[in-house]
């Protein structure tokens, strides 16, 4: 299993952002994203993970493989830590089981209404989910924001021990440094030329 | 996708007593139509089975935009989209536990509200028939809608907009059919035609709303 | 010693859970003297034959439902002003028991109706407004429910209770002159002539209001009993973590 | 101040058209009644000014919740509170800003309704005076319950459950003017009422919701 | 001008999460907090921007000096980014000039419609705000999160030169380094004990 992207243009807001990206990642493989605010990372991330369309070039991964983690968490307020992990565990046709809130150092929280976490806490929640979804390709969209160096490390133990080291494959992009052992793509070069074509290129 | 109802009806519970409010809105309303249209009772005997069915609508449509907006905000929206749920089974889900959690308890206190408003005694089976098979079509049209203004700031009036005219036939012939119940004419008719349209909304709508999902998170 | 060392809640509960078995106990008793004596001796009303009888659930409740949000507004005040916990838990406690009085008036008020005017519901003034008094409760009791940390819940549900006692006021005002206006055929509920009536009817009548005000305020009692209660548990559960 | 009344105008039209849609709700609500109720013109003239009058009230109900709730989701309500400006006079603001967007177009567009509904047309001017001195204090009510629930998720129903009581006396005077305007009583009466309900309103209810907001903040 | 802080407690849905909190900052200053998640730097920042009351001890800092800036940002996503300052310029009775788009370098951005921003271009309008709105104290709760390291630095360029350089005084909470001076308060020893006095403690 692998993930192939070649000669992908990504558009947002109708204006190509990144053009001619090529790349493959390998199983067990981790590929960090790295570029300056507005590169386009995050439209980059979205169209791997088939939430908007590739304006040209391809993405190819086995189907029903991949995960994504956004910005936003996606985490509910009004219902404690456990039961939003059992939500997403069963949505995805898994269970949550303990060793989760270990490696997310969640034990503690479990019971807790995840809308009183910290910005801190509920970051490490949003990042269990991916613990429970059993994906093998994930798209991580600044997975440690909000994270001190504790959780930072605790996030990439989980990433290489019990992701990767089976199998898995990441895509992250981020400004820091995770502390894990993986080529990174900087994304500057491949910045779409004012001129590229767009989807009003009908109108040029 | 079970998961997905029960964590929906749990947040509607959770959140302030979901039923209990969906509920309230519709009682007030109808409380509030004697106080615009003046307290006698053949008035209202005659408006009764209109008001109530508006009233029922009103209610359905002011937590529309609940239903796909939270999950918006938060990122849920692209996680499921993301998930091996199908769209089309979200949207569905959604409109069942917008219906459970409005169309049900408003359905079952109707006839109370009924009596409010002076309505006629034989019109109260009707009543109680219109609204069990009408008010899953509100909700699952209000889901369409829902998801077609799902990315828009202040999406709420303009799904009310959208919605609205797509509500009418279905207002129409519920409100029919108790009308005609209570002139003891037989409302049949208009309540087939009302199962007909909560049939079709169910077996076409939940496409039509994945398809506006879909478009919308890109 | 002041009269605030009983908002103290340890002091509260301690004073107060010996009395509520008095209060209860006279409560009840006054009730069951007075529904008895109102219901099996006194004579049938000769223009309303024995429906009058409802007067003795009727109008205590009527009565209580009233005084339960004067005493929620009067508590509201005392925690704005001086912050003691247990009147704003007093005042949550009273809602719920307000609310049922309330529904105990509309509902033997509607059983009275039936007989009395023909019909279960009117839209007379009075009835309205016990109506939108139901209103007040409910969204009273809602907002309470509907946050999650207590002391926010009891600013937010106190400043509520002001507003809204201003408008019920204006709502009884405003409802009596729609109805007024738009002559209304029913008889007004007999809220003249009934007292006039002998003492026949009135002195077992005294006795039901006196039980239904015990019986409120041992009802408040235990109820904010029970939510001191449950304050101290979410405190201590709070101290565990 | 007026930066603020600025900004949430402008975020009103830009927002997908604010005034239009306050106004299409009302305008909907209003061509409802009658397929509800059925066409006969005799009741309808009897109901329409409680129906205009209820139907504005939902419209402003409708757009309630979003008064806080946007700027409160975004942050931008503890910034305004650690601002310089009073929170009293972003209180103030927000009412009136959502009355220029929801009450002043329906006042306007009154009249054409009610021509829709067969009201009498003696009543068309007390129609438009009721509503032009009633709609701010609907504006100002809602504000504070809106302070109320900002915090609170889902606080729309919970909103509506607790303003519509409030919104009664306005509701029965205003209504109450225009049907006696209809039988050529004079309304004045209840005209002077709702005026002394709106002034009432904004003199007093900016520091009950500035109130509810802080605490909410919290 | 110095901001004083005397014994602080304070209090997060009725527990206590900081206790005996003790610090002085003086005119030209900055001061770092630093701890891990859910220590209570989020609540110690509100409580100090006088969002919520204090539940022990004193804050001193002359009124109407301060201002706080979030983990939200406040930006209006249908508003253009030169309005967004304009407005917040407005609020504070100031005016946007030139010179705050160019140390946040917004100046290409300035028309855009901030919703179409990335997560580190709408970091850098929320931060801007900061410099339109010409508070003297400042309560920054990490500010530099979802921003690459070029415009890590313009925030700690535009912090030392135009905000300290010039009198202020500034209260940071961070989990990354941002190489600015400034002495660093850890927050960990002032955890409060579980049976610190809390508000519910007359139920105890
Ligand atoms: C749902 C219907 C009704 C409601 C909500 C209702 C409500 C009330 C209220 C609020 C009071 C005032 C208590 C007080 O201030 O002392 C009252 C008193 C009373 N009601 Fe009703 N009522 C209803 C129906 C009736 C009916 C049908 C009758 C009988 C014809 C009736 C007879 C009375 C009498 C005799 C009193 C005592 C008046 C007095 O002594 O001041 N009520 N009711
Ligand atoms: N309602 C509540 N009940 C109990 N604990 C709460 C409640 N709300 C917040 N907390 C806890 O209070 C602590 C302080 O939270 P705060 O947001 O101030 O942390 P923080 O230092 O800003 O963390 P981060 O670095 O993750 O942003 C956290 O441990 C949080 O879990
Ligand atoms: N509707 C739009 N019109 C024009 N440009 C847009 C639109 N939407 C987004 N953009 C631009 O597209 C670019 C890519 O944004 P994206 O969110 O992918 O960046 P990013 O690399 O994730 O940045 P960050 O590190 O800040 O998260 C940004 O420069 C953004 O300003
Ligand atoms: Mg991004
Ligand atoms: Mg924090």
């Amino acid at each position: 299993m692998t993930l192939n992207v070649s000669d992908l243009t990504v558009v947002r807001g109708g204006v190509p952002v990144l053009a001619g990206l090529s790349f493959s990642v390998a199983e067990g493989q981790a590929l960090v994203l790295r570029g300056p605010n507005g590169i386009g990372k995050t439209t980059l991330l979205r169209t791997l993970a088939g939430l908007q369309p590739a304006h040209e070039g391809s993405v190819d991964y086995p189907e029903d493989t991949g995960a994504y983690a956004s910005h936003a968490d996606g985490i509910k307020g009004q219902l404690s830590v456990k039961e939003n992990l059992a939500f997403w565990a069963e949505i995805y046709g898994n269970s949550a089981d303990e060793s989760v809130y270990e490696a997310f150092d969640l034990v503690d929280l479990k019971d807790r209404i995840a809308g009183t976490l910290s910005s801190g806490q509920k970051r490490r929640l949003g990042l269990a989910r991916l613990g429970v979804v059993g994906r093998k390709v994930l798209f991580l969209d600044e997975p440690t924001v909000s994270l001190d160096g504790f959780s930072v490390k605790l996030f990439a133990r989980w990433l290489s021990e019990d992701h990767l080291a089976k199998g898995g494959i990441a895509v992250i992009a981020t400004h820091i440094d995770l502390g894990i052992e993986a080529p990174e793509l900087e994304l500057a070069p491949f910045k779409a030329a004012p001129d590229a074509a767009s989807s009003d290129e009908a109108f040029l | 996708m079970i998961a997905l109802l029960k964590r929906d009806l749990v947040l509607a519970v959770r959140a302030g007593g979901g039923f209990g409010l969906g509920l309230s809105f519709f009682l007030i309303v109808i409380v509030l139509v004697p106080f615009g249209v003046g307290p006698e009772a053949e008035i209202l005997t005659r408006i009764a089975p209109g008001i109530v069915w508006v009233a029922a609508l009103l209610a359905a449509l002011l937590s529309l935009d609940r239903i796909f907006a939270l999950d918006f905000e938060d990122g849920s929206l692209p996680l499921l989209a993301t998930s091996p749920l199908p769209m089309e089974g979200v949207a569905l889900i959604k409109g069942i536990a917008h219906w459970i959690t409005t169309g049900l308890p408003l359905t079952l206190v109707a006839p109370v509200l009924g009596f409010l408003l002076h309505l006629e005694p034989s019109a109260f089976g009707w009543l109680l028939a219109s609204l069990a098979l009408g008010t899953p079509a509100l909700s699952m049209i209000g889901t369409f809608g829902a998801a077609l203004t799902v990315g828009v700031r202040r999406g709420g009036l303009l799904m009310s907009l959208l919605v609205l005219p797509l509500y009418v036939p279905t207002l129409i012939f519920g409100a029919e059919a108790v009308a005609r119940g209570a002139a003891g004419l037989g409302g049949l008719t208009p309540l087939l035609m009302v199962a007909v349209i909560t049939l079709a909304s169910f077996a076409l709508l939940p496409f039509a709303a994945s398809a506006a999902l879909k478009i919308n998170l890109r | 010693m002041s009269i605030w060392e009983y908002a103290n809640p340890k002091k509260f509960i301690a004073t107060t859970t010996p009395l509520v078995p008095w209060v209860m106990g006279i409560s009840i008793s006054c009730l069951v003297v007075g529904l008895v004596w109102g219901f099996f001796f006194t004579p049938d009303d000769f223009r309303q034959g024995s429906t009058v009888k409802i007067i003795y659930l009727h109008v205590p409740a009527a009565l209580m439902a009233i005084n339960a949000w004067f005493m929620m507004l009067i508590a509201s005040l005392i925690w704005l002003v001086r912050r003691h916990h247990v009147s704003a838990l007093a005042a949550r406690a009273a809602a719920p028991i307000g609310m049922v009085m309330t529904v105990i008036a509309l509902i033997t008020g509607a059983i009275w109706g039936q007989p009395m005017w023909g019909t279960w519901w009117a839209w007379d003034p009075r009835l309205t407004s016990f109506l939108i008094l139901f209103l007040f409760y409910l969204g009273y009791m809602a907002l309470w429910e509907a946050i999650e940390d207590s002391d926010t819940a009891a600013d937010l549900t106190s400043v509520l209770c002001l507003v809204g006692s201003v408008f019920a006021v204006l709502s009884r005002y405003a409802v009596q002159f729609w109805n007024q206006g738009l002559h209304q055929g029913t008889s007004v509920p007999v809220a003249t002539g009934e007292r006039s009536v002998s003492d026949v009817f009135f002195v077992p009548l005294l006795v039901c209001m006196i039980g239904f005000g015990l019986l409120f305020l041992a009802l408040v009692l235990m109820r904010t009993a029970t939510e001191v209660r449950a304050r101290r548990i979410k405190a201590l559960e709070a101290r565990m973590r």
